[in-house]
């Protein structure tokens, strides 16, 4: 049994420094590959988070914050602001020509995208699908993988639920908003 | 015995293992020396103080050690 | 020896308990600076409750209404039992809560909490629960309505909610801590300030109007209870542009009181008969009526209440009359002081 | 259930008034149906692992004992047939079943441990071997409660009744709650069973004296872990998850914050368990000894997690360092002239595989690996350099009982101790390093000055109130390592006394602790392990 036991521990050792020999190495190349990379897996990562929105040209994504979002596509005069009662932080609904934002508060009072709307057939999604098109439109462009309440069908990918609502074989509304909400 | 204080003696030249019985209690020896202790034993008397004789009334003092040694010699 | 150990026993109870109820007392919040709207559903219990008109709601209700403009123009006693983000379950205990003290003739239920539907949140079951007297209501009001972080404990025993507060103590903690002063009209919220409505947005379509079965449920219980005691239940939609008001749900409450034999009055449609005008009748761009909004819908409101639920008016009835004489002069006061505040403002 | 939350509070006691209501022989079944109702609020999915590893155990327990008992019943039979020579055979022979016995247990309890907890990191580093992206590989187990707890202590259970220790427990029910004694789930301590059984199956009389004193330490423990380690913990969360951001100055402050915290977390814990125990009349042993007062690396790990110490050296220390193969090389080594090499073969091996399980055993990945192996070649390299230490304290011998040279040696040894805790602080070895090396290439004195630490998600109150806090731990814990206990300076005053001196604790606990809405609820950093 001793003898055993030695030899299994010798053996356990030796798989041991054997994976962390492999471990290091692993460790050493993602480090040599430096930041340059990292930043690129990071952009890549968030695109493969989930669905976004494009207007001009930023990416917009249910979650973001308020300040992050203007500063990325400006200011816009159409603004409507909802204070909650009691002073319980305030709603604000933004409205970029044929686009509607609302951010709202989140836990720590910082206000974050909370949905983003298409208010006309002026825009589309970035994957091509705008309101007044039909269920054929939205399942070339998304694909079967909806579920249904109602006339709403939506998507999830990552963190962002896209929904449409369909009537009559028409899209009239197409929304962006946070899955976990 | 003598062989034995010898040893024990070359581990802790400052101690007095002719009279010390709280080798362990006080952490006079720890795991190191216990380990040591029980090679040289091994070389000197070819006893073999297994895992299960480490317990803290084996080593508390030089006497209960020889005891231990001779009750396994008596084994062998 | 005996009687000695008891004493000590006695005076150390007390001493622990004395301290934990100095100390809880001091931590919850005092609603007092701001915020004054977590006081709403505690003032009530000072009142002398001889109502014959009963408000339930959010703050559609209390800032919305004035009582005293309905005591005055129509002789109707009337109180708010509004409080933020009052969730149309917490409306039904509260009306439980109401009725051990007093029956009004009338029940007013706004009905924005019923298809809205909004998520509970803890910092509002705060101010709706906090005020209310301990009874079973208060304990089925807080059950139905905690979120999943909160803990009935924290209501019992505030003290544990509120107890990182004691770093934070300011002085009203202390000024307030066995009193508060008034701070609503009868539960009415005033504002004198005014704010035009603009880029008001449209509603959004949805996917589902149905209104969830859960909150019909509520509304369902609130009837019943009125029937049982033989209170007439009225149903108001405030004329508040936003959160948005669809047709699709009008039409369901509309239902819902033709069925059951209730007056729904949707004071939204109704804005312009009512003469409100949301560029200077609403102090929030259109969420909540000012004081000059207020007190047009309650003209326009006493009447329909007047008509419809045939309330006699009371104004002679001297002991009324003489709180109300107390409660203008205090109404008067607050306009006055919140006048000042803007004039000094500007 | 988390131990701070209130329905543990509420299961503590209800069970405690039930435990003494009941009849004394009743006892330790209501606690293993509490253990078991504890188990399942953890999850009922995770039932499984520990009714295994109990039956498994339990049998191969029953086996080795049986195989004794036919030995003994059968040398006595033959006493007079048997030679010297067969006798020896005959129990080497029995040896040898009990011992097959206990390697199955062995592989059976650590194989279900090392498929949960380890079998993600091991796949996904083999994965990484082949050039496999890993993602793919990935698995997810949770981790049922407290298993490396009890499965170290029922294996420690298994090896002494291997040894021939004591009588294993007959009554299956017994040995149930030996192994899942709710208490020790949480985070240990790991018990003996020689030491706990006893406490465990005998009823207890309600003993004012007891449960006064249990439930003074768990106030206490609930003091170091709500008001500080809960505290602490906001700060740092943010420090060791941006260290791009709060490298420099903020390294060292997160590395001591770190080790605070820890400290804190799982003594105040242990205090708890310990505590709740003591006030059901059973006595758990105890798992630190004021370790930051610690004057070497050495000292150190006799004072912090003893009794997990404890059982890799009693079940996988000496085994190696003793076992006849290492002393026969050893041997060897010397007969070849090699006389040092053959002295530290045995000790270099053994200490080396104890701080790589150890390591292990504290959490599958490289950190861990590399923070055991760091205290390894620490411990033995300290002891390399003994005999300069004994020439220094021969040379100056006043230095030994220097009040200030041996504060310098706490000191050292608590940020040396922080330090290698930097690997369970940060996410990544090479985060680790960077972050270490950031502390003295960008460090700013003016951190501590200008603002920055209140950035980090602690107010000024909560730094006072940490100060404070820290102060009385630190009275309390210099009080014990002179021998003395504040606890019965306290019981010897007037009752007034008394009252503010507990009730007060109590109050700062209530009205300082980190709890409740508005504070994350944290977990034992030492739950999951």
């Amino acid at each position: 049994m001793r003898k055993k036991l030695t030899a299994c521990a010798f053996a356990l050792t030796l798989c041991l420094s054997a994976l962390i020999a492999a471990g290091c190495g692993g460790d050493s190349n993602t480090s040599t590959t430096g930041a340059g990379s990292s930043e690129t897996t990071a952009a890549a990562s968030t695109a493969d988070e989930g669905f976004y929105f494009e207007l001009e040209g930023q990416k917009l994504t249910p979650g973001m914050a308020q300040d992050d979002m203007i500063s990325a596509i400006g200011e816009t005069d159409n603004v409507f602001s909802a204070p909650s009662c009691a002073g319980q932080g305030t709603d604000y609904t933004y409205t970029y020509g044929s686009v509607e934002i609302v951010t709202v508060p989140n836990a720590d009072g910082v206000n974050e995208i909370s949905t983003i709307a298409l208010r006309d057939d002026l825009t589309s999604t970035p994957e091509g699908v705008s309101l007044y098109m039909t269920t054929a439109d939205m399942t070339a462009a998304y694909g079967e993988d909806y579920t249904q309440s109602g006339n709403a069908y939506t998507y999830v990918k990552g963190n962002v639920k896209l929904s449409f609502i369909i009537e009559n074989d028409e899209i009239t509304s197409i929304e962006y908003s946070l899955a976990t909400a | 015995m003598d062989t034995l204080l010898e040893i024990l003696n070359d581990l802790h030249p400052d101690v007095d293992f002719e009279t010390c019985d709280t080798l362990i209690d006080d952490e006079i020896l720890d795991s190191f020396d216990i380990v040591s202790l029980i090679a040289e034993i091994n070389n000197e008397f070819d006893v073999n103080i297994s895992a299960k004789d480490i317990i803290p009334e084996n080593f508390n003092s030089a006497q209960a050690l020889w005891a231990l040694i001779e009750r396994l010699e008596d084994e062998e | 020896m005996k009687a000695k150990k008891i004493l000590s026993v006695v005076v150390v109870t007390v001493f622990v308990i004395g301290t934990l109820y100095l100390l809880q007392r001091l931590v919850m919040p005092k609603y007092m600076d701001d915020v004054v709207e977590g006081n709403f559903i505690a003032e009530y219990y000072n009142e002398e409750k001889d109502h014959d008109v009963i408000f339930l709601g959010d703050c559609e209700v209390y800032e919305n209404f004035s009582p005293l403009v309905l005591w005055e123009e129509y002789g109707i006693n009337s109180y708010i039992r509004g409080s933020a983000q009052q969730l149309v379950s917490q409306s039904y205990y509260i009306l439980e809560d109401t009725l051990r003290y007093e029956t009004p003739d009338v029940v007013v239920f706004s009905v924005l909490a019923v298809p809205y539907n909004e998520a509970p949140r803890e910092s509002y079951n705060r101010m709706t629960l906090d005020g209310m007297r301990w009874s079973l209501s208060k304990v089925n009001a807080i059950r139905d309505s905690m979120t999943e972080e909160e803990s009935f404990l924290d209501y019992v025993f505030p003290l544990l909610r509120y107890h990182s507060r004691i770093t934070e103590l300011t002085a009203d903690d202390f000024t307030y801590l066995f009193h508060r002063d008034l701070v609503s009209h009868n539960g009415y919220y005033m504002r004198v300030d005014s704010l035009p409505a603009e880029n008001v947005p449209e509603g959004r379509p949805l996917g589902d109007y149905t209104i969830d079965a859960a909150q019909m449920e509520y509304l369902d219980k609130i009837r019943t209870l009125c029937e049982e005691k033989g209170i007439q239940l009225v149903l108001v939609k405030a004329p508040s542009l936003y959160p948005y008001w669809y047709d699709e749900w009008d039409a369901q409450i509309t239902e819902y009181a033709e069925e059951h034999d209730l007056l729904y009055v949707n004071l939204l449609a109704q804005a312009d008969e009512a003469g409100l005008d949301f560029q200077t009748d609403t102090y929030d761009g259109g969420l909540h009526l000012n004081l000059s909004g207020a007190e047009k819908l309650s003209r326009y409101f006493g009447a329909i209440l007047q008509d419809h639920c045939g309330l006699e008016s009371r104004r002679g009835e001297e002991a009324l009359e003489a709180a109300w004489q107390e409660k203008t002069v205090w109404y008067e006061e607050d306009k006055a002081r919140q006048e000042a505040e803007i004039a000094a403002g500007e | 259930m988390s131990i701070t939350s209130y329905s543990f509070l509420l299961f503590a006691g209800v069970l405690f008034i039930l435990y003494y209501l009941i009849p004394r022989r009743f006892q330790w079944i209501l606690l293993l149906i509490a253990s078991y109702v504890f188990y399942c609020f953890s999850g009922v999915r995770y039932l499984g692992y520990i009714l295994a590893t109990t039956v498994f155990s339990y049998i191969v327990s029953m086996k080795i004992w049986d195989l004794k008992r036919r030995q003994d019943a059968r040398l006595k039979l033959k006493k007079d047939e048997f030679s010297r020579e067969e006798k020896k055979a005959y129990k080497a022979s029995v040896k040898k079943k009990q011992k097959a016995w206990l390697v199955a247990a062995l592989l059976f309890n650590f194989g279900i441990l090392g498929i949960i907890k380890y079998g993600n990191f091991i796949v996904s580093n083999v994965g990484s071997l082949f050039g496999a992206s890993g993602d793919d590989l990935f698995f997810h187990l949770a981790l049922p409660l407290g298993i490396s707890f009890y499965t170290f202590q029922t294996m420690g259970y298994l090896i002494d009744l291997y040894r021939g220790e004591y009588e294993p427990e007959r009554n299956f029910f017994k040995f149930a709650l030996f192994v899942s004694y709710f208490p020790q789930l949480i985070q240990g301590p790991i018990s003996r069973f020689g030491s706990l059984s006893k406490d465990l199956y005998t009823g207890h009389a309600f003993d004012g004296r007891q449960v006064a004193s249990g439930l003074q330490r768990m106030l206490y423990g609930y003091f170091k872990k709500m008001v500080i380690a809960d505290r602490i913990i906001t700060g740092l969360t943010t420090i060791s998850g941006d260290p791009a951001t709060y490298s420099g100055t903020f390294v060292l402050v997160g590395m001591i914050f770190y080790a605070i915290d820890l400290y804190m977390d799982f003594s105040g814990g242990i205090d708890i368990v310990i505590g709740l125990s003591q006030a059901l009349g059973i006595t758990l042993p105890e798992n630190f000894k004021r370790p930051y007062f610690s004057k070497s690396l050495k000292d150190y790990w006799h004072r912090w997690h003893i009794s997990l110490c404890n059982w890799f050296k009693d079940y996988l220390f000496y085994p190696i360092s003793t076992s006849p193969a290492m002393l026969a090389r050893a041997k060897k080594m010397k007969a070849a002239g090699h006389e040092g090499l053959s002295r530290r073969f045995t000790v270099y091996t053994a200490t080396m595989v104890v701080w790589l399980s150890t390591g292990i055993w504290h959490g599958a990945s490289w950190n861990f690996v590399v923070w055991g192996l760091l205290n390894g070649f620490f411990l033995l390299l300290s002891q390399e350099l003994e005999p300069a230490y004994r020439r220094f304290y021969e040379r100056f011998p006043r230095l030994e009982k220097n009040a200030l040279w041996n504060a310098f040696r706490i000191v050292r040894t608590f940020l040396f101790v922080s330090l290698l805790c930097m690997f369970d602080y940060y996410d990544s070895v090479s985060t680790v390093i960077r972050s270490f090396i950031g502390m003295f290439s960008s460090f700013r004195l003016s951190v501590f000055w200008d603002g920055s630490l209140l950035a980090i998600g602690l107010t000024a109150a909560d730094y006072w109130i940490l100060l404070v806090s820290l102060i009385l731990v630190f009275v309390v814990s210099w009080f014990q390592e002179k021998g003395r206990s504040v606890r019965s300076l306290i019981a010897a005053r007037a009752l007034p006394v008394r009252v503010i001196a507990w009730y007060g604790l109590f109050l700062i606990v209530i009205l300082f602790g980190a709890y409740g809405i508005g504070y994350d609820a944290t977990q034992f950093i030492y739950n999951q392990f």
